[in-house]
């Protein structure tokens, strides 16, 4: 268990601070929004699911594409831009897709695909198939009024669903105490009689241990959906690959107990050291890999621009 | 095939056949299942189909969009009904950001097979919230196909078309064409985009009439008749793609065209056709041309304005008149008591 | 006090009568939505109030137009579609406005006045004024992103606004239950800090007593927001002057406790005779007139369907 | 007079001015008061006015701008901002159902003073999400007003003019013009609906550049230079209403109108005036007309596609030539180096 949860934790973490190097030379001509900090919420939930299972998330979308076991050079090369992309170079940064593990989509409107995801778990319901729908998206999609009837429509239907929040108290520069006149997600969330936590401390095993949970009772139907709320904290800017202290909308202070419990280092701390350096060489090497792999792919060609605006019916 | 229906029952029909031929098919949307049944286009669906097939919602037009969206995503082909579509307006984040744009995004992996139908309203004091045409918007954004039947028998055609489409489609449904009659086939077939119909044919003017506005235009048609002009109507029937070559065409024909939508004209459907034609035939044929719709304010409901607000058949012959014979001439033929219910013939 | 409260009340039931008698001859030519059984709402929340408080509410107009001070000729006339309609025939049955009395408008399309009740409480805050809002909705609305965002903000920014939801159980023909999994609306507003409560049984006194003291306590800036939820029951079809049991959809037992607790038969009963009879007498003229001023005002001209549609700024 | 500002500037000068001459005046919305201040419009206003008239909000598109239009019939005249015109689909039932039909369907008692500013992003991957103009969307409903300036010049006159306007007014920047730099005046002054621009004086074609495009016609004007032809430069300002009088001219003078539009052409401000200068001309002078916009598909992040999507200098002097000389020409200019910056010039 604590090396799957290393191998992804470190992958995730490894890959965004590569992407934060590269981007200084522009190769990626994206918006890229880093996890870094908050990658135990990703990881947590998703070993918690089977690759069946479905998830949907936001535009800050490499740490839950990742832990859900998405392509990673088909990412790199997405960002790239080139047609080797996991979306042809169509998507880009913000819009990460692997239908074969999953990964459903990301949307760069705020709360977007909480909707979606509740109709895909109806379908799911409908269909009789055995999987479920995770739906990640953070604090500030609470503001928006589809979180809210999306919630209502899940609780009707009692759908396969499972919500998390991924709280690191900012939407952008704006703290949650600005948005929010009580700071209590989940206690919203229950109002709609559905059962609803919050998880405090960025902890990769209470996440996994409680999603887990919820999983398990989700196997028999009509007992959804479930919400948690993860806490959790952004350590770089929000759009970008640096920092963002000297903006002043925070104080570098409130990162630090995050820095000391960081969940990377904390996992590290709980494996072999031998089978560490391994898992590690082999994500190094992966990664590698994968920016080789997109650097060497072609752009779409001219042609592309037209296609895949209407699917031909058969 | 000499069997009549209601325009809203060769709906009801179509919906059923196409849930009978494919489990996928379902129908959601707030009053679906309640006992006016959406004008009775969806009447004893659920009784059939069970209420996981065929459900009504919270009001909530936003997430529900988005939750078809997402069950177009997980393999199903589902039918989201709006009762009108001013209230699509709480729903364009979904159809715009999310619907149109799936497929192209994510690079082609994902498919959304999606009817969303959407009715427009008239009179008895609809006014302003409850009488929006709109779907120039849907016509504006690459994505989206979007069709607009107005006989009973493109109904029923093109709803099993849309059904089976793979990509979002905007079903444009008008309330006074609900409860219009006429020939349509108990078996399943298709009308599908890419062919405008020729509704009259006639050699001095083309008239293009969009949904409601079609009825008017054969109106029109009947007025201008009684004065000798012959006049050739076209009902675009899917406004996207749309058939331009048919009214180009056509046009090219009579060196005359008028269109005439059930919406406002800045920026709306009349607008793109006249100016795709324009493109078309200049430094070919020289034409007129010229567009029509709902007077450039919110709709009135009092009667007497709401009057001035549409077009009809008199003021269509008048303009057609105008092109044809004098532009300033004062003609404007007295509203007839016959022509007042027409029924749709065919079968076509 | 009592009567008072039986004008308002037997003003409101029998002007919504004389509609419903008048709607069959089609001199009305608009959809009506009569809140005939749901009076006690609309006059014990406006009663609460002083002449510059302002009131917004939905489509289903008649009750709070009137219960708030709202021109009787004006509204008649409107609804006959004359130029001396208080929207000029513009805005037909379900956009009354009476600015004079506070009243500031009503939309057709379910939870949009929400957003604007609370835009208009912001102003009255920044422009120091003392009045306060209230915002009228009907249960349906509850299941709109609006009115969570707008209770969002609301309670935010502590606005002197007190939201009433007039819950009828129904939207249209379909129940509550239909809609909500949990049904207790009040609480999932609490979840905002927002103070709310259910007030059942229809009772006017009560409803009076409740929104007096929120009114008060708003006389103190950023004591805000209030909601209530007042039960209450819709004795005729949606749309429309008939009955509707014949649908199917809820059954005619259902209402008839709430016709045995009828507020407008309750208040007669508490007040002299004569005294009503005076009432009654005053009420039916005024009626009559209104209905006449309806019948002789002219159409509005034609010019008027290019007027007002902007305003020239000076 | 010879002070040269950048946009975002000239937005921010606009807008403190008139915080200080109305204290009806406030300005909202997601971020106006963070660090980045909507990248420097609303730097300072909160230190300057304070947080009850410059406040952020929360992520509540639809609530938000019904609030602002509760604000403007309490009496203030708000501006509300989003940061991209993609989010505004989020607020079109407050906007289309609401905003553009207060004043009309309460019979002209009420009235809106409301500025709603979004800003249409380009380039570095914006992608499906982040591009979209949508513009013609305002210009088809009644009752809105519709800007996109696109010098610092008139940012500033039309900001003051759409504040200072009783009717909500869709104030459209462009991301690519926002650090555009050009001469603009210390006083307050307005820009107002009724006069559109020319840009550039020419005599063979008009070209009308809308938004960012503008600059695209003016590179295009630059390119066509070097092969002779002169190129009459229109920038519209005002889209609604719209100033088609300026354009006819010109258009009847040059016998030739390439509208070049920041948005998708069905349906669009392009559709919109091709239509209305074909519908005026026509009988009176034959003209060429032909429309430009973006590729009719959702916008790709990936580089060599963006290109592909967008229309630029080159792509406009091409088919300005071919319309010029020869629709077969290959001719298309190499891009000139020299022409990436392109500083306004003024005042006008
Ligand atoms: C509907 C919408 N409004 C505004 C934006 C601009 N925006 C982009 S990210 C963001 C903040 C979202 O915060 P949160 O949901 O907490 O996610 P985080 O970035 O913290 O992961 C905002 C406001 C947007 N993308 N979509
Ligand atoms: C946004 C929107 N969706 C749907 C409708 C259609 N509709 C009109 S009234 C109504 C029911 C509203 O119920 P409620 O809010 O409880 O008010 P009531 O009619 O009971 O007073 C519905 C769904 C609408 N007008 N607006
Ligand atoms: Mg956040
Ligand atoms: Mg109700």
């Amino acid at each position: 268990m604590n090396s799957k949860f290393y191998r992804s934790l470190y992958r995730i973490r490894r890959v965004e601070e590569e992407i934060a190097r590269v981007y200084l030379i522009d190769k990626i001509k994206s918006p890229v929004h880093l996890s870094i900090g908050q990658e135990a919420v990703s990881v947590g939930v998703c070993e918690a699911l089977r690759s069946d299972d479905i998830v949907f998330g936001s535009y800050r979308s490499h740490a839950f594409y990742l832990a859900k076991g998405g392509d990673l050079k088909r990412m790199i090369a997405e960002l790239y831009g080139k047609i080797t992309g996991c979306a042809k170079g169509k998507g880009g940064s913000m819009h990460l897709i692997d239908r074969a593990h999953g990964v459903m989509g990301a949307s760069a409107v705020v709360g977007t695909t909480i909707a979606n995801a509740v109709g895909f778990a109806y379908a799911l319901n409908y269909q009789e198939k055995r999987s479920i729908v995770v739906s990640f998206f953070g604090d500030g999609a609470i503001d928006e009024g589809v979180f809210h009837e999306s919630l209502n429509f899940a609780a009707l239907k009692k759908l396969p669903i499972i919500f998390i929040c991924e709280n690191n108290l900012y939407a952008i520069h704006t703290h949650q105490f600005q948005r929010h006149a009580n700071p209590n997600i989940w206690e919203r969330v229950r109002s709609y009689g559905i059962p609803a936590q919050r998880i405090e401390g960025n902890n990769i095993f209470k996440i996994y241990r409680e999603v887990s949970k919820a999983v398990k009772t989700l196997g028999t139907r009509g007992t959804g959906p479930f919400f948690f709320e993860c806490m959790t904290y952004r350590w770089k800017e929000h759009v970008g690959p640096g920092d963002d202290f000297h903006l002043g909308y925070r104080a570098e202070e409130e990162r630090t107990p995050w820095v000391k419990n960081d969940q990377v280092k904390r996992i590290a701390s709980l494996i072999d050291p031998k089978k560490r350096q391994r898992i590690e060489n082999q994500v190094e090497e992966e990664i590698r890999e994968a920016f080789e792999f997109a650097e060497a792919s072609p752009f779409p060609k001219d042609f592309e621009l037209y296609s895949d605006v209407f699917k031909k019916s058969k | 095939m000499k069997r009549k229906l209601l325009y809203v029952d060769a709906i009801r029909e179509a919906t059923e056949q196409e849930m009978k031929r494919d489990k996928s098919v379902i129908v959601f949307g707030l009053d679906v299942d309640d006992p006016k049944a959406i004008q009775g286009t969806t009447r004893g669906l659920v009784e059939k189909f069970g209420p996981n097939r065929v459900f009504g919602t919270p009001l909530s037009e936003d997430a529900m969009t988005g939750a078809a969206v997402g069950m177009a995503l997980a393999g199903l082909r589902p039918i989201h009904v709006h009762i009108r579509m001013d209230f699509m307006m709480l729903a364009m984040n979904q159809i715009i950001n999310v619907a149109a744009k799936s497929h192209y995004m994510y690079g082609g992996q994902v498919y959304l097979p999606l009817v969303i139908r959407s009715m427009i309203g008239k009179s008895w004091g609809q006014g302003a919230q409850h009488s929006q045409g709109l779907y120039s918007f849907f016509m504006h954004v690459p994505g989206l196909k979007v069709v607009a039947p107005t006989t009973p028998y493109d109904a029923k055609g093109c709803l099993i078309e849309a059904i089976r489409d793979d990509n979002p489609v905007i079903f444009v449904e008008h309330r006074m064409l609900h409860f219009q009659k006429g020939l349509v086939p108990r078996k399943q077939y298709v009308v599908s985009p890419g062919k405008a119909r020729i509704t009259a044919k006639g050699k001095d003017v083309t008239l293009v009439g969009i949904s409601h506005m079609q009825l008017e235009c054969i109106r029109a048609k009947l007025y201008l008749e009684s004065v000798g002009i012959s006049t050739e109507v076209i009902d675009p029937i899917w406004l996207s793609p749309l058939d331009i070559d048919t009214i180009s065409k056509s046009t090219a024909k009579t060196g005359r065209l008028i269109v005439v939508d059930n919406d406002w004209i800045s920026c709306g459907a009349s607008s793109q056709i006249v100016a795709d034609v324009t493109e078309r035939l200049q430094g070919k044929r020289e034409i007129r041309v010229h567009r029509m719709g709902y007077a450039a304010v919110t709709c009135p409901p009092t009667p007497p304005l709401e009057k001035l607000f549409y077009p009809d058949g008199p003021k269509i012959a008048q303009a057609a008149y105008r092109m044809i014979k004098d532009q300033k001439s004062n003609w404007l033929p007295r509203e007839r008591k016959d022509l007042q219910e027409i029924e749709f013939k065919g079968p076509f």
